[in-house]
């Protein structure tokens, strides 16, 4: 299946896009998508115990399962405000 | 009361919706206390040449109506009102104004420290500073909602 | 930044000021914290026509620059503005703004509370209020602008 | 000798006058002219351990001698903010 991954800030920057759609096997996790992303992407590798994530606008675990479809956001450390 | 804005930010627009908001509202609204975060000529001693601020705009407001709720909880009949810039921001430009409304003074305080404490907190937006001899994406918190000791650490600042 | 007047207040207009004040000395200014007094529609259960705010004015900008100055000998390198308006006022107008700039945000929540506080303790300003059924002047402090507890305890509350 | 007084918010009120001149034996203090207003206008003496006084702008104890021609303000119990 496919899902719609959306980076932001400095994980935006490395993968050189906002948005892409990575293909992974099912069942699916937000962890399994964030490693697909990583054998593309090597770069954000380093990222992930600092990453959070949201599957379609609502904060999720990693261990969340995605559907064929999800937005799925990844979100490096925030520095709002 | 909740946005995600392009445009400038004026505490004395959103003081008006925030007062207009709760001025019925129990004992209505005697206090008004604002935040603005402002944009420093300085960071750690390097010059700043400008900021940019990013965000992930839907989850940003669930995120805004998340704090409010909290707030509402935590301090009842108080209004609250948040927005957050983004986009390119030059020195002395307010990045997020927060106005919080409260029939007397020492609540209206709290909730805006509240507020302040949780966006930092919880608040899918980045900032990118560009100095005069280089630029760096400031990194804090990692976002974690269901953070129960991080919420209890922004009730403490509040009410301290 | 310090002003007596019967025009609206404005927390944009007064920031701006504060702001500029600050912009280049030492760590400039991240944060400014307000505070806006705003005419509730009821006090003590009673309904509210409107007020009347009268002031002295030279001795109230005297008392204004006296909180300045405390405020910076507490708060180094804080700037504070502070407009007091007088004359009849509608629900939901401000009484009084107060702005507070400092570099970081713990700060300026905690001089603009002292400014409030010392504004209630020693401002020669008063309020009378108009109901649907009578009128009332209020009388709060008596003023004693040499009253070290008094100071202390203003201290004590933006501090805490 | 003569001095201004300045009467505010109540004070005014009761007075039905902002300002007034009034006459004081020399020497005096702020609390002579006080005593010699509340002869004019008996309804200020119950205010009179509320009340604070300036002295040409300038905060004064009650004790503090006046000069022919100073303005001398009485302050009634302040409610700004």
């Amino acid at each position: 299946m496919h899902v719609n991954v959306r980076l932001f800030a400095r994980l935006r920057e490395l993968a050189e896009a906002e948005s892409l759609t990575v293909e992974v096997p099912t069942p699916a996790t937000a962890a399994t998508v964030w490693r697909a992303l990583c054998v593309t992407v090597p770069a954000l590798t380093p990222f992930e115990r600092a990453v959070s994530c949201a599957i379609n606008t609502n904060f999720s675990r990693m261990s969340q399962p995605v559907a064929d479809g999800d937005d799925v956001a990844f979100l490096p450390p925030v520095s709002g405000g | 009361m909740l946005a995600v804005t392009r445009a400038p930010l004026s505490v004395d627009a959103l003081a008006a919706e925030v007062e207009a908001s709760v001025r019925t509202r129990g004992e209505g609204c005697g206090a008004l206390a604002s935040f603005l975060g402002v944009v420093r000529a300085t960071h750690q001693g390097r010059a700043v040449r400008y900021l940019e601020y990013e965000a992930f705009d839907a989850l940003a407001l669930k995120v805004f109506a998340q704090i409010q709720a909290e707030a509402a909880d935590r301090w009842p009949g108080a209004a609250l009102g948040i927005a957050h810039r983004v986009g390119r921001l030059s020195i002395g430009e307010a990045s997020v104004v927060i106005v919080a409304a409260t029939a007397h003074r020492a609540e209206s305080f709290q909730v805006c420290r509240y507020a302040i404490e949780r966006i930092k907190q919880i608040a899918p937006v980045w900032k990118h500073e560009f100095f005069e001899d280089g630029e760096a994406w400031v990194e804090g918190a990692v976002v974690n909602p269901d953070d129960e000791a991080a919420r209890a650490r922004a009730l403490e600042i509040a009410c301290m």
